[in-house]
């Protein structure tokens, strides 16, 4: 039997999503405006960030690994950018 | 001694194989026979319309035959054509590799791609779908009468069989090159083939999740599009296109990475401007996906909105021009033979040059109010797809034929093809021209007659076309039984791909291959030989 | 007759016709020079350098940078030419129609119904005045159908569940081709109409003769009066209703603080959702009119309502 | 620990099986995020066009169910990626029982989403089905559950995907850790898993967050 338990890393990448999740509820409760929702958003990265950085191995990963990683993300933000561009320039 | 091909003869060994090149040739065989299927459409409509009057069939037939001949050529036929077929075969030799990344992954994406051209075929059968291969709501999901839903389904099914392989090539691409394979020593093939997957796996599935809203919204009448309970028809063009544009890309850049084989390998000279060729490849996949609102300057989108989409649509006309530029610069002082592979791939740079003029015609925001949804845009995507595309399939097709099949081909019938297939497709395709600039709008049925003699001439044309389609049915099926036996390097070419015999065996090198200069070294390759 | 199958032959007779066939030109021109240069160039080397044509093909390996920053310069330099070019057209095509002579259009599976504000309708044909911009409200009723006059160079989507307006403006008499350019199911290919230019002595006399019909703005107010609208938006009524006696083209206070001007897209917004925008000062209470009244009947009342405008509230 | 069979027959090394792995899992989970991604595309222009209706809808979904299954997901994409390092450092036990454990979090997930999904048929919030709202915001709110159904319904059979997945690793959990083909299949199929998370963390903050504070 070889004893072993999950590396630091690991547990504390919980414990701060558990935090996140925590403040995200907290803060949306608070009228904030418009804030409300950038702040849901922001958060909503932060947790994907520690997600992926940390349980998905990214931060160990080589370059190549990390640019697949994003790509995905980065055309998500094409279809969203260019696609409100007409939604928020309608008259 | 044993290849792919002769290897083992059950019918198990055909439909339960990975071979990469065994899966091409079952592509293939599929995809010649959706090909006829959409050219017969295409043949209908240009007879129905030699006359203004509807005098062959009903407008409802005539509406469900350009909605099939559009879902057909695009889905089943252009965008795996390329890929599916010659990239699968030549990918792995290419890059000397044993197979693709994930074989089996590859033989699920010809299943798929299978159950997705039953289901859309078995919807034509049903009675058809009559809403133009663009869907657009809320005609597809509230008024039209037909099986749209099922044929959806085939789209969509179809869809994860491109991505899957998109992903494959992607793979393969980054991590089984040869010892030695640097990117800058890779085919520009295999860099157009790159692009193209990053398309196809970053686009289709906006298209699947889009399908999935409209079946969604036409079973159950939730109303994601519909404006009379707070949907907006426009998310679904700008969902549509934003695969859909790129997906004009999916059909251009496999057939331009076939063009820089075939011209360097018939000039006996390296390209003129590699990295720029290359790069040119991303750049027109990366930039493709920022342009698809140019679909959408009459359709209420905002203005700024047509602005910034006008502009994008030049700017990725850019990365076009130079490779034509590029290409033509690669003849000086070549020393070219006009092979029937080389003449394709001239008929090419012609019509796919006209293509992309027109195309910037219908970039520029005023003459687009004008021409779109006239035929100027059909007679466009048709120099883009059939003119460059397909013309570019039948070079690639031919210039690996004695590879795939170790046979050689009639010489005098290709050229024979070669040039009826680019003098009937002017002769169909530039009078459509004429039609839009006269402001004919397509999808018409019936149409004012003075309108008629460019379509008469259109229609003549088409007569030659499909002839000339044809022939290569023939004089290769023939070579097939009765053809000389091929070298492994008939054309003298460069490339990993001709170090190997034809046809190749089952792992496709007997040796790992290792690579120690650069991309068509024609300075010391071997000479043609003459069979 | 000949002429006939000679694109852009005609002149466009519309303000900007001339500049929509000038772009043209000159996207031929520059296309040509662009596919000439380039036919000439294969067909030379095609020519030159034949195998066995015995000529000098050394130094085949100039370097090519140069080249290659040059005509992608070039080709920059040219597109983004076009693009302004084309923008600056593009931008006179639609400009914001003034609010001048107001004709309505109601597309539909498959027919165009046009509605003047006299009350003349007609089907499947326009008749317009002369040299005078025109402002077209422009509806659907189900499907999305495109408004193309090919001698005007002028087309735009008629999208269902919005207005469209855009503006028209001929400078010569004359009848002309009206299409439907965005498919739209069976037919279509007959959803034509004709637009009849006629000079504006003519044009009245046309009016005139379009037999006995009440105006627009008179059917929108009979309409007012049998859906119940008057019920609650007349002065004397007990409900607490906006009047909308003088409301139209005014700026309307809304309860979230905003403000929106009462223009046609306005009032038929309120009509059909009257809960997205509620006037400040009121109770949500008006049900919605969505599938009640038609695209037709909701421009009646949307014109009855403009022809309020003139009153004091 | 490099044994020829545990290559496929076209590829060369351990490290090629395994980066050619990695790299087709995260070629695939790009093409997840713009599945997603347009939906989430309708979303955000539907929110656009009417803010108050998609708040009047976010207060309408159950917030403590969301939060929790949040926190549930979370923790079991824990105990996958623990299960990884454990199958590293060859204790079997531990992979065992934090697969586990991660298939039973992702099972109480689908729980409580069904739960949910009860409650709001209940309430007449499903378009297509039973959808009944009155007031003023009617449409917003329809096309806000229309959202919501496919976006957490393609989430769930995703999830349940993920959840067959770690069954079968489950069955073979000895072989993780003396087989480096098995540990780098559970790493890859790790990767998926974590996805799921991502998917619903914006699921969570475009679904449950909106409209609290007002």
């Amino acid at each position: 039997m070889i004893s072993w338990r999950p590396s630091n890393s690991l547990i504390l990448c919980w414990v701060a999503l558990m935090v996140l999740l925590a403040l995200t509820v907290t803060l949306a409760y608070q009228p904030l405006g418009a804030l409300n929702f950038v702040v849901a958003l922001a958060i909503a990265t932060a947790k994907t960030a520690l997600v992926m950085v940390i349980f998905m191995e990214l931060g160990s990963r080589p370059g190549l690994v990390r640019a697949f990683a994003g790509a995905g993300f980065f055309w998500l933000m094409i279809l969203l950018w260019l696609g409100l561009v007409d939604f928020v320039t309608r008259s | 001694m044993k290849n792919y091909l002769t290897e083992d003869y059950t019918l198990r060994s055909w439909f339960f194989t990975t071979d990469h090149k065994r899966i091409a040739i079952l592509y293939f065989a599929s995809l010649i026979f959706l090909f006829f299927i959409g050219g017969a459409a295409a043949t209908l409509i240009r007879i129905e319309l030699a006359t203004p009057q509807a005098d062959l069939v009903s407008s409802d037939t005539y509406n469900r035959l350009f909605t099939m001949h559009g879902i057909i050529m695009v889905w089943f036929f252009l965008i795996p054509s390329v890929p599916n077929t010659l990239g699968n075969f030549i990918v792995p030799l290419m890059i000397g590799a044993r197979d693709l990344a994930f074989p089996r992954l590859n033989l699920a994406s010809w299943y798929l791609f299978m159950l997705g051209a039953a289901i859309t075929l078995l919807a034509i059968f049903m009675g058809g779908v009559d809403t133009g291969w663009t869907l657009y709501t809320p005609f597809s999901t509230l008024y039209s009468n037909s099986y749209v839903a099922v044929a959806a389904a085939g789209i969509f099914i179809a869809g994860f069989s491109s991505i899957l392989t998109g992903l494959n090539f992607i793979v393969t691409i980054h991590k089984l090159r040869a010892p030695g394979l640097t990117w800058y020593r890779l085919p520009l093939f295999i860099w157009s083939l790159y692009a193209t997957s990053i398309i196809l796996v970053l686009a289709t599935p906006v298209l699947a999740i889009t399908l999935v809203l409209l079946a969604a919204e036409r079973i159950f009448g939730i109303g994601v599009f519909d404006p009379r309970i707070g949907g907006d028809p426009l998310l679904f063009q700008h969902l549509f296109w934003f695969y859909s544009h790129p997906a004009v890309y999916i059909m251009i850049l496999p057939g331009m990475g076939v063009v820089n084989e075939l011209i360097t390998c018939y000039s006996r000279k390296k390209i003129f401007g590699y990295k720029f060729v290359a790069w040119a490849s991303l750049a027109i996949a990366a930039a493709g996906f920022l342009v698809w609102g140019h679909h959408m300057f009459v359709s209420g989108q905002s203005l700024t909105a047509s602005l910034v989409f006008s502009f994008m649509s030049f700017v990725v006309a850019v990365p076009s021009a130079i490779k034509v530029f590029n290409w033509t610069a690669t003849l000086h002082k070549g020393t070219l033979r006009f092979d029937a592979p080389m003449l394709y791939a001239l008929g090419f740079i012609g019509l796919f040059t006209m293509g992309g003029l027109t195309g910037l015609f219908l970039a520029c925001l005023a003459f687009d109010v004008y021409a779109t949804d006239t035929y100027f845009v059909v007679a466009h995507f048709h120099y883009i797809m059939v003119g460059g595309m397909v013309t570019a399939y039948f070079g690639g097709l031919h210039y690996w034929w004695p590879k795939i099949t170790g046979r050689m081909y009639s010489e005098y019938w290709a050229r024979a093809a070669a040039i009826l297939i680019f003098l009937g497709f002017n002769l169909t395709f530039f009078p459509q021209f004429i039609l839009g600039a006269e402001g004919m709008p397509r999808r018409y049925h019936v149409y004012p007659p003075e309108f008629q003699v460019w379509n008469v001439l259109s229609s003549g044309g088409a007569t030659i076309l499909a002839a000339a389609y044809l022939l290569p049915l023939f004089y290769l099926g023939y070579s097939i039984f009765f053809g000389a036996k091929a070298p492994a390097n008939p054309w003298g070419a460069t490339g990993l791909e001709w170090q190997t015999p034809s046809p190749p065996p089952k792992f496709n090198f007997d040796r790992q291959p290792v690579v120690d200069s650069p991309p068509y070294d024609y300075e010391h390759a071997p000479e043609p030989q003459n069979v | 007759m000949w002429r006939e199958w000679i694109p852009f032959w005609h002149a466009g007779i519309s303000p900007y016709g001339g500049d929509v066939d000038l772009l043209f030109w000159g996207l031929v021109i520059v296309s040509g020079l662009v596919l000439g240069l380039l036919f000439f160039l294969l067909l030379y080397f095609c020519i030159r350098y034949r195998a066995g044509n015995n000529v000098d093909r050394r130094n085949h390996d100039e370097k090519s940078w140069r080249l290659e920053v040059g005509w992608t310069t070039a080709s920059m330099l040219a597109f983004l030419g076009l693009f302004i070019w084309g923008a600056v057209v593009f931008l006179k095509i639609y400009q914001t129609p003034g609010d001048e002579l107001t004709v309505f259009v109601v597309a539909q599976q498959w027919m165009w119904k046009v509605q003047h504000v006299g009350g003349q309708a007609e089907i499947n044909a326009l008749h317009v005045p002369i040299n005078r911009p025109i402002k077209l409200v422009m509806a659907s009723q189900d499907v999305i159908h495109s408004f193309f006059i090919p001698a005007l160079r002028l087309k735009h989507d008629v999208v269902p569940g919005r207005y469209q307006d855009i503006q028209l403006q001929i400078s010569r008499p004359g009848h002309y081709h009206l299409f439907c350019a965005e498919y739209c199911g069976t037919d279509h290919s007959r959803m034509l109409g004709e637009v009849v230019a006629m000079e504006s002595a003519d044009y009245a006399k046309w009016l005139a003769e379009q037999g006995p019909s009440n105006s627009l703005a008179h059917e929108g107010e009979s309409l007012f009066r049998t859906l119940g609208c008057s019920g609650c938006h007349e002065n004397s009524t007990a409900v607490h209703a906006p009047s909308l006696a003088g409301l139209y083209g005014k700026p309307v206070p809304l309860s979230d603080g905003s403000t929106v001007i009462a223009d046609e897209k306005y009032i038929r917004d309120s009509i059909l959702l009257p809960r997205s925008q509620i006037a400040a000062g009121y109770q949500p209470i008006m049900p919605s009119f969505q599938g009640r009244v038609s695209e037709a009947q909701l421009l009646q009342l949307v014109a009855y309502i403009k022809s309020l405008a003139g009153q004091h509230p | 620990m490099s044994e020829p069979g545990d290559i496929a027959a076209h590829l060369s090394s351990p490290k090629q099986r395994d980066e050619v792995l990695e790299l087709g899992m995260w070629t695939f989970l790009s093409t997840e995020v713009l599945l997603f991604g347009g939906l989430i595309m309708t979303y955000m222009v539907y929110r656009h066009a009417d803010p108050v209706s998609f708040a009047e809808a976010g207060r309408q979904t159950r917030i403590v169910i969301g939060t929790a299954n949040t926190a549930v997901l979370l923790t079991s994409s824990f105990c996958v990626a623990a299960a990884i390092q454990a199958g590293q450092a060859g204790a079997a036990r531990a992979v065992k029982a934090l697969l586990a454990a991660a298939i039973i979090l992702g099972t109480i997930f689908l729980g409580l989403k069904g739960v949910e999904y009860a409650g709001e048929y209940r309430d007449h919030l499903v378009p297509g089905i039973d959808f009944m709202q009155s007031g003023p915001h009617t449409q917003g709110v329809r096309l806000f559950f229309i959202f919501y159904f496919l976006a957490t319904g393609l989430h769930a059979v995703h999830l349940l995907c993920g959840i067959v997945v770690l069954i079968i690793f489950l069955r073979c959990y000895r072989q993780i850790v003396c087989h480096p083909r098995y540990l780098a299949g559970l790493r890859t199929a790790g990767l998926y898993w974590h996805f799921i998370d991502v998917v619903w963390i914006f699921l969570y903050a475009l679904i449950y967050l909106p409209g609290r504070s007002g």
